[in-house]
């Protein structure tokens, strides 16, 4: 792990798929936020 | 299926159709169908204008001086006569006018003389603008340059029979005039340049006035038949085949100019206390009889390099060094640039294109600078009468092995596999590269040692001893990168089919041409390979 | 470019997600490859077009046999291109500048650093070795063929008549040789050594060293040493390289870059542009909302002012009424008043 | 309930179910072919041309061409566009449709299918702009099955998971219409590691802006498209809501896309710009840009602006046709006709009859499930016992 990336291609292959992992880990969390503030919003209606 | 699939795929096919045709229409009309011309002139070109409207004007001359010998008119129908009778160099003027008047004068001259002539009911020239002014030419120029060499001067020192005032002359301030003066002459360009200068016309229009005017009119001094005398057409001397045509003198008699046979080249007298190199034995009998003229090796004038050439460079030079005049590889004027392209040659290029180009010889300076040091040189000059009185390089070697025992044939067959042992005709290769070296007095001058012969193939090895064998080097299973040494099949086959192919021979045309093959072939190459 | 990048890494660290940080210094785009990385040399002007290479190659890789054998040299008549059945082909070239002497040309993978392969796979089958090879993985390869677009040197090949298990075939720089200590089939085979293995670095200063001390015989370019971001096989030549069949016109791009710009906005879209449709329907729907209150405000206004008009006309209906009634009453007293004074008057008379 | 008894009804031989059986027939024996002699069998791909008609026609026009969904759904849904509220549905029911076709025809071209999640699942390649499309296509198709779950689930009568997926609409738009965003780009996106290969005038690093800027005109031009369709064979079917508001979508959908062909046709004269390829347009590649170009462009966006000036119907319904046309030439374009423009005549790609057979065919059985949806469930209609929806 800590020899380090050996080509641009690597580098690539390990931050796409980290950023990946977080769009989709966001997006999951979008739904909790978009809840929470919905579910405010109807106390109000 | 085959056929079938072409209906449902028209829609598609349509549309590549109207792509590819369309790109394939402007690739044809790039190809262009021009007739080469030696005697094209481009009118307008030199002109300095800002916005050329049209295209310049590829004048054909031979076309017009043709048409004008037809009709029996001479050169004054469009060159005048100044007032010694000479035809003037331009066109329809004897002085430069301003640009505004040459163009009008052109288009008077040029369209009048077609539309007379057209109107006299004979073939004429063309009148409207696009056909002079082509947008693509009817014509392109093959015109070479043409020089006098040795050949050439020869005979023109032969017909003239050596009135060489003739030709030469030098200018004499005092009296304005131009006299001859023996012992001078020297190269037209000398002061004939690129360009007109102060009295002095440009080399251009000297040449074609001198030469042409000479041709046409000889001296009555000179004995030439009526026509016999040299060639007046532009194609004459700067086409290509008429060049070819030219006769040759082979060997002709040296040009007297009162120069030494054998000079040792070095700095000039200003320089020659900063100088500590040996000077250099220089044979100028054989050069002479090398080169095609002086100028070969000398610029314009017939000074020693060391005339302009300082060892600091120096104005007159453009800052070419003595240095760099002599040791340029790119340079046809210097020593090291001529002496590269002559390795180049086919009998030279077998050993000399395995070699680095431009590599310092093994003898390093000293395979040039072999004379005496410089604050010899007045006493050691008058010695210097032949080029064996200063030999090149370290001394010889003794050969550490009998000639004899120089093998006929070398049998290769360290790799054997597929094939039968290559026998190598050893000691023909030998003779035929000695036989090559005697024909060059440069050769033989640079190759007078019998030990150097030897390491043409057998490089790396130490001279006069008895060569290892090439695997003792070159090992059989992999390259050596870091010497860029390749593995030992690689170096037979880049050795022997490099120096074949710089030689231009054709043989062998493929692997039996030196290697039987073997009866029983191993099926696969890979698993009786190395390793 | 890369102030950015080490802002990003440092930002990474501080979630903890990165784990491997590049070596100190490796701008965006440069990064140290593999330092015994091999590759091999093609000496163009040495390769006299045996077709060994060929043979070797079919040999080591067990392809099927060839329609007509190695040495028929009737094969060079046509331009080639490596294939599923070849993982090397050699073509020959007739060059205007040399005229009567035919120059020939091996093709094959070219073992790209940044193998444009590798980038576009989406099941990442492709891999860049520590020994230079680009190898392919079939077991999990889909067959969506984009290597092959993507290639810019038109390699990988495609087993187009397998039904159900087609794999994409090239050449491999012959890794599991290399593995072993052996070279690759090809270099082993070449006669000419015009094929040299060795480690790149090695080799690029072997071609340099050609090409000084023999500036006439070779172009001065090492073919391969930046194309495409550089590949492991490396080329040099006595003629131009596009007068023997390579594109010139490749650049210095790495395949890896020319897609990294658009996929690095796909994050930055998950990202914003749920916010960004979330906010604008929260507007949408407050603008709604608000014109639905205002309208109701006005419907209720509107009604209300219709009441109160209504409830005024009535009221002063009523008022002319009770006013009419009590006139009326007062007219009909009168009336009856009237009438009975009337009616007693006549009975009293 | 009274409704989908018109369907059986129809006698079993009218012309299109003859002419559909026949087309399915035909596809059937291509499959077979496919997966029993491989791709070689029924394609004229070879190791040059390594994608087809499959990949430029089913993949890149279907998804392009099933953009209508997430250009609809952002209109009503996020934009609050009420009036195009009856559009939505039958919008939402191509785009599922479509992408189905898509993942069915990819079945087809893929050497082997059953290895797709692969990506997703075993050994993931992130770097790969066929990585973000395939799981964004993935996501979208769960997604557009979600939202078009309702319909099903009104003709089924399943109350209770209706309401579950109605309540989740606006965070499926919202996801929709990212992936949406993400996708369609990311198919442009696809030939930007191809530079050496595409023509130069069609390549540009803007691709993936002019696929999303493109995809959203052909969704607007395919609801239009498709509703003249439907108008013609199914207007037994729809509601008074949606034939009062037909005419509205038609006129509101055609003003967008003049908007939004006009603002692409101006990001491609800038894409041009930015690679100086002006002197490009003069060869035979640049007359045939130029037709794309003015014909398929610029001409539809004009006339859609008349269309809307004049409130011309017709004009619009005819001019989304041709943008259709357009949109399916410039994914042609792009992915075969100037792909591989260097390579000599002989080499290039024609498609063979049975690619183009199979396209028909995926699309045959779009068309058959897209006519037996709307016969049965509430997709022009509003049902009956759920019209307190909105």
């Amino acid at each position: 792990m800590s020899e380090g990336f050996h080509s641009l291609q690597e580098f690539l292959h390990h931050t796409k798929g980290v950023l990946y992992l977080l769009s989709v880990a966001y997006l999951i969390g979008f739904v909790f936020f978009w809840r929470y503030l919905h579910d405010r919003e109807r106390e109000d209606d | 299926m085959q056929a079938s699939q072409w209906i449902p795929t028209a829609l598609l096919g349509a549309l590549f159709l109207c792509c590819l045709s369309s790109s394939g229409c402007t690739q044809e009309a790039a190809a262009d169908q021009t007739t080469p011309r030696a005697d094209l002139i481009a009118i307008g070109e030199r002109l300095p204008l800002e916005e050329l409207e049209r295209p310049s004007v590829l004048f054909p001359h031979d076309l017009h001086t043709e048409v004008m010998t037809e009709r029996e008119g001479d050169c004054t129908l469009c060159h005048p006569a100044n007032p010694d009778g000479e035809p003037s160099p331009s066109f329809q003027r004897l002085e430069e006018i301003a640009e505004d008047d040459l163009i009008d004068l052109y288009h008077d001259e040029c369209i009048g003389c077609h539309q007379e002539t057209a109107d006299a009911g004979q073939l004429a020239g063309p009148v409207a603008c696009g056909d002079c002014h082509q947008r693509e030419p009817l014509y392109a120029s093959s015109r070479l340059p043409f020089g006098m060499d040795k050949s050439l001067h020869y005979r023109h020192v032969k017909a003239t029979e050596e009135r060489c005032e003739a030709c030469h002359h030098v200018y004499k301030a005092e009296t304005d005039e131009l006299v001859y003066a023996k012992g001078e002459e020297s190269s037209c360009r000398d002061c004939h340049r690129e360009k007109t200068e102060e009295n002095r016309q440009a080399f251009q229009v000297v040449a074609h006035q001198a030469c042409i005017g000479c041709h046409r009119e000889p001296p009555p001094e000179i004995a030439v038949e009526e026509g016999a005398a040299g060639p007046q057409f532009c194609a004459d001397c700067h086409d290509l085949d008429h060049q070819l045509a030219i006769e040759r003198v082979e060997d002709p008699p040296r040009l007297d100019r009162g120069q030494e046979d054998f000079l040792l080249l070095s700095a000039s007298e200003a320089d020659l206390e900063s100088s500590e190199l040996r000077t250099v034995p220089f044979s100028h009998v054989d050069h002479e009889a090398a080169a095609e003229s002086c100028r070969v090796c000398h610029h314009e004038t017939l000074d020693r390099c060391s005339e302009c050439h300082t060892l600091k460079g120096g104005e007159e030079s453009e800052g070419v060094t003595l240095y760099q005049a002599a040791h340029s590889m790119t340079s046809d004027h210097s020593c090291v640039g001529c002496h590269e392209s002559e390795k180049r040659a086919a009998t030279c290029a077998g050993c000399h294109d395995q070699m680095e180009q431009g590599r310092v010889p093994e003898a390093g300076c000293d395979a040039c600078h072999a004379g005496p040091l410089p604050e010899r040189l007045q006493i050691e000059r008058s010695r210097f009468r032949s080029l064996d009185d200063f030999r090149p390089g370290p001394a010889e070697v003794a050969l550490s092995f009998v000639p004899d025992e120089i093998p006929e044939t070398v049998e290769i067959g360290a790799l054997s596999d597929r094939y039968e042992p290559a026998v190598m005709p050893h000691r023909k290769i030998l003779e035929k590269l000695r036989e090559h070296i005697g024909e060059s007095t440069m050769a033989s001058y640079f190759h007078d040692h019998e030990d150097v012969l030897c390491q043409g193939c057998h490089h790396q090895s130490p001279r006069g001893e008895k060569p290892p064998l090439c695997e003792s080097c070159h090992r059989a299973e992999s390259a050596d990168l870091e010497l860029a040494k390749p593995a030992l099949q690689g170096a037979y086959h880049q050795q022997c089919l490099g120096c074949h192919e710089s030689m231009g021979l054709q043989e062998p045309s493929d692997c039996t041409g030196c290697h039987e093959e073997k009866r029983e072939v191993s099926e696969t190459l890979a698993s009786s390979a190395v390793r | 470019m890369s102030i950015s990048r080490r802002r990003f890494l440092k930002s990474m660290t501080a979630f903890g997600v990165a784990m491997t940080v590049p070596k100190a210094g490796g701008a965006y785009g440069s990064f140290a490859s593999h330092p015994d990385s091999c590759g091999v040399l093609h000496d163009i002007t040495l390769c006299i077009g045996c077709r060994l290479c060929e043979k070797a190659c079919n040999e080591v890789n067990d392809l099927p046999a060839p329609e007509r054998p190695f040495d028929d040299e009737s094969v060079l008549e046509k331009r080639r291109r490596s294939d599923d059945k070849s993982f090397t082909v050699v073509n020959r070239y007739q060059v205007d500048s040399r005229p009567g002497s035919p120059i020939f040309r091996k093709l094959q993978c070219n073992h790209c650093r940044e193998p444009a392969c590798a980038s576009s796979c989406f099941v990442a089958a492709y891999a860049k070795t520590p020994e230079g090879a680009v190898v392919y993985d079939p077991s999990v390869c889909v067959g969506c063929r984009y290597c092959m677009i993507a290639c810019p040197f038109d390699v990988p090949a495609y087993e187009y008549d397998e039904a159900l298990e087609p794999k994409i075939m090239k050449c491999t720089l012959c890794h599991p040789r290399l593995l072993e200590g052996k070279l690759p089939g090809c270099v082993e085979a070449c006669p000419q050594e015009s094929l040299l293995f060795g480690r790149r670095e090695d080799l690029i200063a072997v071609a340099r060293e050609r090409i000084h001390r023999h500036p006439d015989r070779y172009v001065d370019h090492i073919y391969g040493e930046h194309e495409v971001g550089g590949t492991n096989w490396l080329y040099i030549s006595g003629v131009p390289f596009e007068e023997v069949g390579f594109r010139t016109d490749l650049g210095t791009t790495p395949a890896p870059k020319l897609t990294s710009g658009a996929l690095s906005v796909v994050p930055v879209i998950a990202g914003v542009w749920p916010a960004l449709l979330g906010g604008i329907y929260l507007m949408t729907r407050t603008k709604e909302k608000t014109s639905a209150r205002e309208k109701a405000t006005a419907v209720r206004e509107a009604i209300d002012a219709t009441q109160a008009a209504a409830d005024e006309a009535r009221k002063k209906a009523a008022e002319k009424a009770k006013a009419d009634q009590e006139k009326a009453v007062q007219a009909a007293v009168k009336k009856a008043l009237d009438q009975a004074a009337k009616e007693s008057a006549k009975e009293g008379s | 309930m009274s409704e989908p008894a018109s369907a059986f009804e129809r006698p079993l031989l009218s012309p299109f179910n003859v002419v559909a059986g026949i087309i399915v027939l035909v596809g059937l024996w291509i499959t077979y072919l496919r997966f029993t002699g491989g791709l070689g069998a029924v394609t004229n791909l070879d190791q040059n041309n390594a994608w087809g008609f499959w990949i430029g026609f089913d993949l890149l026009c279907g998804v392009a061409l099933a953009a209508g969904g997430y250009t609809t759904a952002a209109a009503v849904e996020i934009f609050g566009m009420k009036k195009f509220h009856a559009a939505l549905r039958p919008a939402l029911l191509t785009g599922f449709l479509g992408y189905s076709l898509v993942v069915i025809a990819l079945t087809y071209d893929v050497g082997r299918p059953w290895r797709l999640p692969y990506p997703f699942v075993l050994s993931p390649g992130p770097t790969s702009v066929l990585f973000e499309v395939g799981a964004c296509v993935l996501l979208y198709l769960i997604v557009l099955f979600l939202e078009f779950s309702p319909m099903a689930l009104e003709w089924l009568g399943e109350r209770r998971l209706r309401r579950i997926l109605v309540r989740l609409t606006l965070l499926l738009t919202i996801f929709g219409i990212t992936l949406s965003t993400l996708h369609q780009s990311s198919l442009g996106a696809l030939f930007l590691i191809a530079p050496s290969k595409l023509h130069p005038l069609w390549y540009s690093s803007y691709l993936p802006v002019f696929f999303f800027v493109s995809s959203v005109a052909a969704g607007l031009s395919m609801v239009i498209f498709e509703g003249t369709l439907a108008r013609r064979s199914f207007s037994d079917k729809m509601d008074d809501e949606h034939k009062g508001t037909a005419d509205a979508v038609v006129l509101g959908f055609g003003k967008a896309a003049a908007f939004v062909l006009a603002a692409y046709f101006a990001i491609k004269v800038f894409g041009v710009a930015l690679d100086d390829n002006w002197g490009l347009l003069g060869t035979g590649y640049g007359l045939w840009f130029l037709v794309e170009m003015i014909g398929f462009v610029l001409l539809p966006c004009f006339l859609y602006l008349v269309g809307t000036r004049d409130r011309n119907v017709k004009l619009i319904r005819w001019t989304a046709f041709l943008t259709v046309l357009g949109i399916v030439l410039n994914r042609l374009n792009i992915c075969l006709i100037c792909f591989n423009w260097q390579l000599p005549a002989q080499d290039r790609y024609v498609p063979h009859w049975m690619e183009i057979g199979l396209s028909v065919f995926v699309v045959t059985l779009g068309v058959v499930a897209y006519r037996f949806i709307v016969t049965r469930m509430p997709v022009f209609y509003e049902h009956p016992d759920f019209s307190e929806g909105h």
